[in-house]
């Protein structure tokens, strides 16, 4: 053959997107060649994304909680804390994912290759392997390449300048740290560092942190932080960063004033780039936008018919269970099936205390759009499982049609707000209205009733409020 | 958009069928599996129908 | 008037059904009056019951969180235990939502009575009040008086043996405790109790705990409860208790074998009886059966139309929402809406660690019944966000029709299985199939995915396993 390797379908790039489509493949009977070229399988999620985040993310959310239990009558004093255990037990978290994608890859007879690829044509990638050059060609194959963290320009190569890859990390526990951008990433790993014992302070060009949801959604994540972090600044630039010896000197401009001030360490999380100038896409005739992302049409076909891509490199949002969704639609495709991306909403969450999380339409969307909505909102304040958490900071907003009184998209901010926001994604595929989710018994005392007590405020039958 | 659950949409698309010309008997308008069936077997596309 | 007050509509009890079917009631224009003996709103749910149990098991659960976190980094050591402490948070919590409901009332203009009510005849209350005999009368009314614990004629009245009410008062925490009954609140209060100090035993005359959930369902909460607790003896009958100055000694009847242990301590939590036989129902004409069970309609209507009767007091499940969703329908219909009971199912929660939830069909009553059901099942060892929290040992169970492919039922255990169980009755009642769960975006990573990876193993897309 003219290649070392050939598949019937090659999948490069093995994050959520890219295992998923390789092992969906397979098990439709394609012959699969998955390339990557990470240490492991799980591309960013598994190894310096998701999954990491969230394991620091418990650990943070108990000592928060061992600390309010304190005033409750379970008195744990301060804890002894040993970084290098909890960057072991990340770790292992870590591993066993990744060694359990490993045995599924096994099972599926999909052949993993660890090396960097590139198209070499319409239809072979040549992949740089620690044994050198190895060509795979195939009938078909589909990009998963994801993203990476994007580089501010201004800001010098400097060991304290870190990105969430670095923070996860977990060299050190900083005294101060910037983190730069508020978004979900940047939240995450500020509250991670502030428990871990860093001053933590936030700087975000845009009116509120985490832009995507609703305000008075990202109120008791604001409230929370503010008072635990050192500052949250908000419509503020970073206009320079200059490496001193003793810290790194950050200019911010807020309107027309500037200050400086330093910090020991900088985590830049302003948001990932798409990897797709990185594979010689042009090789194959695969068109590539200025910015790097990849344009598919809802089969996930790139102007390429037999090349398909998918997960952040097609686009926003960048969220791994988008990914894993459009892997199966691709993989299908390939396979012959008649399947397309035909999801009405995909659920966004920050893992943050309290998490947030939203779905479907939200209020600042409707007002851009001119659709006329009405909204109910449940304050977990009234919620006796909140309460019995204690807790009292969440609150559930629904958002209807006022016409039809569907169902449209929900905000929910509180503890397990990212568990409970699948009940109204649901709701929304299902085309639910708003008496169908009040009809249906919600388990008491649970925090996923403030969903069906959210649509009784909607519907007028609430007696809770 | 004509009301539909994600099955229904997806069987719809495998059998080639518009959703916008099928009459949803459900609840609130919305198409169910008995109506695809219906519009299938009306529209002489019974071999498409798949249990 | 012939009585000392009046109103369109009387409810005799203020627990959960009784305080929403008065709220409603006035909601809907009527006049309303709400009886109750407690000191507080609320009845037995919110004083002693769903609120008082789950603030004590938020406790024990963050004891649980902080040994584990120790041995990945974070290490409390030994914390200092305040039981007087913890009793005031718990009542703190509880007063907070009594104290609501008191403002909710007001705000309603629901005349409240504190004292027990007794039927004067077909319209009309005996109220004995703290200041004397009140006599109230209605043109509808609305029983609500719940249950009361069961009381086992051969245990010896003793200040030793307590029920779910004395357990909760955490008067002390005994060396040596036994619970008298596997079910879902003898497992809390035993969790909590073990949690705070005590040696638990439990001791359940079925094959298994929680005997209305499946095995497989309950084996994780099994598994954790029996490394814990000091033994859990199944179909295991106590025979006798003996109250001796150390100890109350009591013999077990397993099979053919007998045997006798001492205890410090006898929870008695063997079920509950409504409180149907207490209010001189005969007075008014309604029927009450010999177990004190309250027969209703589908509107909620007793034998004599214009009394109406919901919550505990009317049959199974003994369960807060359910009370709730009657009390909606029995307002209503007084209100001459066309209401009526019509909810597909009524999910269940048991609120240890690991949670255990499930809702509509289970396995053994579809053997039971000869429905054909065909499970998927997702093991959360391969959840990441389970693992990220520290735990591998829950589960999704699925079960679906084999032929129209819709959801029937599910039954969840691990963390939040209470809060995702939501997901899957909504999922119930709006007749969907696993293909439109399967295809729903369930957001990474999160526990609600588990219910949509479990829809993806009955539909064979699955590739996280
Ligand atoms: C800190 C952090 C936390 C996050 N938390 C969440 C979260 O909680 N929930 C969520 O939904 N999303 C989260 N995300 C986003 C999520 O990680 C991504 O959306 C997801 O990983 C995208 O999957 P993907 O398959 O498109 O690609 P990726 O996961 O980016 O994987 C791409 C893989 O391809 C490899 N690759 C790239 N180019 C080549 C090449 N030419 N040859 C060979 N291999 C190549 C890369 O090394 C990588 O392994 C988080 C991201 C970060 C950074
Ligand atoms: C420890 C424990 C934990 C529980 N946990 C949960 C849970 O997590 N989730 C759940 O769904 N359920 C739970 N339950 C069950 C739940 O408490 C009941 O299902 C619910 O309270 C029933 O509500 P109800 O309105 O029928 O009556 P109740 O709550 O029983 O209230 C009845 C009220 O009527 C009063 N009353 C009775 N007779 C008279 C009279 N003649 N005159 C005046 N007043 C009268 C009583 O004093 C009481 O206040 C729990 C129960 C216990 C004991």
């Amino acid at each position: 053959p003219r290649s070392d390797l050939h598949a019937d379908t090659v999948v490069v790039g093995a994050g959520p997107g890219g295992y998923s489509a390789a092992f969906r493949a397979a098990d439709l009977g394609q012959s699969v060649i998955l390339i990557d070229n990470g240490d492991t399988l799980g591309g960013v999620c598994l190894n310096v994304g998701c999954i990491p985040s969230k394991a620091l993310l418990h650990i943070a959310k108990v000592m928060d909680e061992a600390e309010e239990v304190s005033a409750h009558g379970v008195d744990y004093g301060t804890p002894s804390f040993n970084l290098d255990k909890v960057r072991d037990w990340k770790k292992s978290v870590v591993s066993r994912l990744t060694g359990g994608l490993k045995g599924l890859a096994r099972k599926r007879k999909v052949t993993t290759i660890q090396g960097f690829g590139t198209f070499g044509g319409p239809n072979q990638f040549v992949v740089s392997t620690a044994e050198g050059k190895k060509t795979v060609s195939f009938q078909n194959a589909i990009i998963a390449v994801g993203s990476s963290p994007v580089k501010l320009p201004f800001i010098p190569e400097d060991p304290r300048v870190i990105d969430s890859t670095g923070a996860l990390e977990l060299e050190d526990i900083p005294k101060r740290l910037l983190v730069l951008g508020g978004g979900i990433i940047g939240m995450e790993l500020g509250q991670v560092y502030q428990r871990f014992g860093s001053q933590v302070s936030v700087v975000e060009m845009m009116p509120q942190i985490i832009p995507g949801a609703d305000k008075d959604v990202i109120a008791p994540l604001m409230k929370r932080a503010s008072s635990r972090f050192k500052e949250i600044m908000l419509q503020t630039q970073v206009t320079a960063v200059e490496a001193a010896a003793d810290g790194l000197i950050v200019t911010f401009k807020k309107g027309e004033e500037t200050r400086r001030e330093a910090y020991d360490k900088i985590l830049v999380a302003v948001g990932r780039a798409p990897n797709g100038k990185k594979i010689a896409a042009e090789t194959a005739g695969v068109a590539v936008d200025e910015r790097g992302f990849i344009k598919v049409d809802r089969q996930m076909r790139t102007n390429i018919p037999h090349i398909l891509a998918i997960g952040d490199v097609v686009g926003q949002p960048m969220l791994a269970h988008k990914a894993v969704h459009e892997a199966h639609i691709a993989a299908e495709v390939i396979a012959g099936h008649k399947a397309a991306f035909d999801a009405a909403v995909i659920p966004s969450v920050a893992y943050t205390d309290p998490e947030v999380a939203w779905v479907g339409l939200t209020e600042n969307e409707a007002k851009e759009q001119g659709i006329i909505v009405k909204k109910a909102v449940f304050p977990w304040m009234a919620s006796g499982r909140s309460l019995a958490m204690g807790r009292d900071d969440g609150l559930t907003k629904l958002l209807f049609d006022p016409k039809t009184k569907r169902i449209l998209g929900a905000g929910i901010v509180g503890q397990n707000a990212g568990d409970l926001i699948a009940e109204v994604a649901l709701a929304i595929e299902l085309g639910a209205d708003a008496e169908d989710i009040a009809l249906t018994i919600h388990p008491h005392p649970t925090l996923s009733e403030s969903v069906g007590l959210a649509a009784e405020v909607f519907e007028g039958t609430i007696t809770d409020l | 958009k004509p009301l539909a659950s994600p099955s229904v949409r997806r069987r719809a698309l495998e059998a080639g069928i518009r959703l916008a010309y099928i009459r949803g008997t459900g609840p609130a308008g919305r198409i169910l599996h008995e109506d695809l069936d219906a519009y299938i077997v009306s529209s002489g596309q019974g071999a498409m129908v798949q249990p």
